[in-house]
């Protein structure tokens, strides 16, 4: 049944991992970095709350995102509930944290080298945070790579902003689903084996690409 | 272990307690859609099935996986949607008429689409009306694929028409201005069946309890309790075990 | 080969910093360091130091190791607090200091990319930053390795770099902690003829050496410093002819036990 | 009809995620030491497989420890299928690759570091693990918050190996999951923040422990 | 203060590397490079180096800065594999080396555990850590500090503290990188007098250092290297007296351009 769909519940689930993550990643990388190079009150607060996100249950984002976004709710009339834009949002929601916690604690780790360096400078915050995160960059991937994997692999949240509409919003993991409810196990397995060679593929990608950042900055 | 589809309505929490009391029997409820719980039993996960897919289920039996297949117990299927009812469903006079009425207003209807027992008699109640939507790719009828939950949140967040037990329904609580639309249709009855798995093909399976599970539910003591089981005032299940109203339809 | 043309490090006159920069001639004073003390880990590492700084010159500061050095240079360019005590400094400073660290610390990055960063903080405008770099790397003699990772120049070629880099913005103040530690004699000499022509141009210069020839050959004047407290001050000349301190003679004699 | 059974739902959450990423952190950490220290061949493929097992999908994983431990299984005698010791294995799968691949890239950095040093002490290959370990704790503990999260969160595979049994296996999430499809969206949320609130307090502690370790490093 | 005492950076006999280890009399050198090659980034930095290290006393390796005596030293630690070349040891060698590199690299741990680590690593039984951490401790004259996060030291004492690391598991070479390019002039001393006690012992020294009177003082011999080749080797006294290499008399002279 499905041979003819697959494609293009791949094409939606890397669609909408990719794009979560790219967006999770220009929100996450800053935060990180910034609470990584500041020294403001809350700061510690705000660590802990971010490393506690990264325990956020898809199924609560996606309920939290299905009460805002549903006709009766506050962003009803956005219409954007079942929509693949729905699904990217509470994947960037469940994404971001990790990558804000990941990049925090490399980042750290460069700020205490680089910290005295940047500030004899006389660099700005922002300067500081740029300098750094370019100079983690190859490190940072890693970050990147655990958030798609978490987007890719995420099905708590889609399933309930999504609905998991056949030719609409159906990804990997709720086909998955849906074909393990219908017992057909090894079918369901088979998808999640395609899932897998998909996030394999786009490792070697990144690999290659961060082998090449780590040859530019010859840590 | 049993396998069912009926843990939302919250029978389980009421009717497993008085089947400890009588028989000292504890059982542990997994809860899966029926297709998952045809193929999990095959697997001899689960010594005893309560689900509701009459045709699998005596495939099942007669594939030897099973025992026998007792009548439990019945309830219906009611068609629901928003309050405000665009496609004029009141009123209707059956069940497929109602569906001819949505199809022709062409307004959002969602289907669980995933091969359950509630899918399986919504295709079939299609196939009456003379429609195919899943066929045609209408963009007013949406598969979730998902379970009856899932499926009513999914109505109530895009104001759509589905068909559900009445069990779920009731005891449903994000209804969210939808409400039902149309019952009663005959055409509408759902008939569960237990299923004892058998102990043939899986040995180490605990056929005692799950003879005495069968045993109990379909006795008057445990088809009284099924009768007594009310939430919000209102009677879920009607029990016919014996056969007494085995022609469900 | 030796080369008969001058040195690469002795720096060309229009690069010098601060060349286009009056000295300071109304305060006696650049910095005014008032019973600084500085408490790490239950122990006293710097305390009631005080000291004005001239306004022009080159002031060597001396002591054994842990004598807090790197510390109270640290605390002169702002990068750590005192637990108590004040710098204060003459009101028509700038700000614009230049620092060198005892280890070097380096981007993760070509030679050529750390200049342009510390020019692109210092807020040279891009055309300018291209033939400044080019400057900095002839005065450092690094022209030939431009492109390599700074990270894996030599010992010697990293300090070089870092004293570049503590010159884009032709600071006002320059504090340089152990410079020559890894240099060669030849760079070495380059060094000393450069920190003199900056502090010409009007640099107040601040360098930590255990070389007491060099300090001889290029401090105006002196801060002796031992166990966190200054022991002695004063020119070059009255500190070298005849330390007061026993401190400060048993230093020099390289027999002081820290 | 939660009230009573909350905490009994907390503490199988705990115990379960605890363990699971307990056991992650024994076979991650090492591993990714070993990637991070080793120069063998299929090294780099190691590490790609490690950060692509980091995208398997929770649903996959149940159902492969599913066919594994049903009956009919090959495991079926161990009977575990429907135990938390299903899930604590399914867990600890899932979040060994993030524990792994975190600290892949957090001892690579500092093996850049510390590796000819260590090299030129003649230290064997199991203590040179051993010194950048040890000297990286503090920024592991990430690792296992990330790892934590992701195993506090997750659903699809307990909710499979577990089967959201009352009293036996269900967890926080399957308790969301089981409110969300009856329509009690307000308790489902209720429950997923009380659950991230478990999450934030585990972070308080070991922030503080990481507080500790760093300031014993002094990084 | 001045302390009449010996200077606790002076190793006591008992605690000093190879003390029990008879020189090595029968081979006429401890290692043999052969023709060494070693290139990075397209450029050769090591060619043709050829030499026979004597099987005791102290050499001295000396270059401009970015000569290549870093690497060098690398290769003859094993840490680094020549690109064509090699390295041939006295059989009678055990391997045992030690090793200061020219950046102090620490464990993020106190000083005290940095020096247990290294000796756990050398097999040294629990029982006798403790002590001979004890006597390391006095000979790098960091008993005061022994509990402080070791990269919290300063320059210097991080430098005394990987010298008194190299010297854990009395090692028959070592291997020494500008060993004193942040001591103060009574640690430098200090140094320079340990340096010959453990040569006089048996252990073999290659040292790296930009000071020449440093060279003078305490090396037997001298290579010369530049530009990534040897322009000269040969006895202290004849290098210094009349350098053959026009190099290498232009870098005694500090007008060498590297
Ligand atoms: N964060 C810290 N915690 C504890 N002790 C510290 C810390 N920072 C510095 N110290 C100690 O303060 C003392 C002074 O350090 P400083 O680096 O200023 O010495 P220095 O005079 O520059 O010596 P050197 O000539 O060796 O560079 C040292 O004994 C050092 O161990
Ligand atoms: N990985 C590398 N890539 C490119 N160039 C390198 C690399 N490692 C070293 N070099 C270059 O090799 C040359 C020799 O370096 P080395 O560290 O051996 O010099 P050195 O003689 O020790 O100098 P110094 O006295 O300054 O310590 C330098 O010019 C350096 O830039
Ligand atoms: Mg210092
Ligand atoms: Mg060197």
């Amino acid at each position: 049944m499905l041979d003819g769909q697959i494609i293009e519940i791949v094409a939606l689930s890397l669609r909408v991992s990719v794009f979560a993550v790219i967006l999770a990643a220009l929100i996450g990388v800053p935060l990180g970095a910034l609470l990584a190079v500041g020294r403001f009150p809350g700061r510690n607060l705000a660590t802990m709350t971010i490393n506690a996100l990264m325990g956020l249950p898809p199924v609560v984002v996606g309920l939290g995102l299905y009460l805002l976004l549903s006709r009766s709710g506050p962003l009803g009339i956005l219409q954007l509930l079942y929509t693949p834009t729905a699904m990217i949002i509470a994947q960037m929601i469940l994404v971001t944290p990790i990558i804000a916690s990941f990049s925090q604690q490399v980042l750290s780790d460069l700020h205490a080298e680089y910290d005295e360096m940047l500030r004899a400078m006389k660099a700005t915050r922002l300067q500081v945070m740029g300098t750094l995160i370019r100079d983690a960059r190859h490190a940072l991937v890693t970050a990147f790579l655990a958030g798609l994997g978490r987007a890719l692999s995420e099905i708590g949240a889609v399933m309930i902003v999504g609905g998991n509409i056949n030719h609409a919003t159906r990804v990997m993991t709720t086909a998955i689903a849906l074909e393990t409810s219908k017992g057909n196990l090894r079918l369901a397995v088979s998808l999640g084996l395609i899932l897998l060679g998909l996030a394999f593929v786009i490792n070697i990608a990144l690999v290659v690409l961060r082998t090449r950042l780590e040859r530019q900055a010859h840590a | 272990q049993s396998t069912t589809s009926t843990q939302n309505s919250g029978l389980y929490e009421y009717l497993l307690p008085l089947l400890e009391q009588d028989t000292g029997l504890r059982v542990k409820v997994v809860a899966v859609g029926t297709g998952q719980a045809l193929k999990n039993a095959r697997n001899c996960d689960g010594d005893v099935l309560l689900v509701h897919a009459r045709e699998a289920e005596e495939a099942f039996v007669a594939n030897e996986y099973g025992l026998k297949r007792h009548d439990v117990m019945y309830n219906d299927f009611v068609l629901i949607g928003p309050a405000s009812d665009p496609a004029r469903v009141r009123g209707a006079g059956s069940a497929t008429e109602a569906l001819r009425r949505i199809a022709a207003a062409r307004v959002p209807f969602v289907s669980r689409g995933d091969d359950s027992g509630t899918h399986r008699k919504e295709i079939s109640l299609w196939k009456t009306a003379g429609l195919d939507p899943a066929a045609g790719r209408e963009s007013w009828y949406r598969e979730t694929g998902s379970g009856m939950g899932a499926t009513l949140n999914i109505a109530a967040g895009m104001g759509a028409y589905t068909l559900t037990d009445r069990a779920t329904w009731i005891s449903f609580g994000n209804k969210a201005g939808l409400e039902i639309l149309h019952e009663g249709d005959p055409a509408l009855f759902n008939q569960y069946g237990v299923i004892a798995v058998n102990p043939a093909r899986c040995p180490g399976m605990n056929t005692k309890g799950a003879q005495t599970f069968i045993t109990w539910l379909l006795s008057p003591r445990g088809q009284k309790a099924i009768a007594a089981y009310r939430l919000n005032g209102q009677q879920l299940f009607f029990p016919n075990a014996k056969g007494k109203t085995a022609k469900g339809e | 080969m030796p080369d008969p043309a001058p040195r690469g490090n002795i720096l060309p006159l229009d690069t010098a910093p601060g060349h286009n920069r009056r000295r300071a001639e109304t305060a006696a004073w650049l910095l005014m360091a008032e019973e600084l003390r500085y408490e790490r880990g239950g122990r006293c590492l710097l305390d009631g130091i005080s000291f004005a700084l001239s306004p022009s010159g080159i002031t060597a500061l001396l002591g054994p190791n842990g004598a807090g050095k790197s510390l109270l240079l640290r605390l002169l360019g702002g990068l750590i607090r005192p637990d108590s005590g004040r710098i204060r400094f003459d009101p028509a400073f700038d700000g614009s200091t230049g620092m060198v660290f005892q280890k070097p610390v380096l981007l993760r990055r070509s030679v050529r990319a750390n200049l342009d960063h510390a020019l692109r903080i210092a807020r040279i405008p891009r055309r300018q930053r291209t033939g400044r770099i080019a400057e900095l790397l002839v005065m450092a003699d690094l022209t030939h390795c431009a492109e390599s990772p700074a990270r894996a120049l030599s010992g010697g070629e990293q300090q070089r770099l870092t004293m570049a880099r503590a010159l884009v913005n032709k600071p006002r103040l320059l504090l340089l902690d152990e410079p020559t530690a890894s240099l060669d004699p030849a760079a070495t000499a380059g060094f000393e003829a450069l920190t003199r022509e900056i502090a010409r141009m009007g640099t107040k210069i601040m360098l930590v050496t255990h070389d007491l020839h060099q300090a001889r050959r290029i401090a105006d004047d002196v801060i002796f410093i031992h166990k966190g407290r200054i022991h002695e001050q004063g020119p070059t000349t009255a500190f070298f002819a005849a330390p007061r301190s026993p401190e400060a003679r048993a230093y020099c004699a390289g027999t002081l036990i820290t």
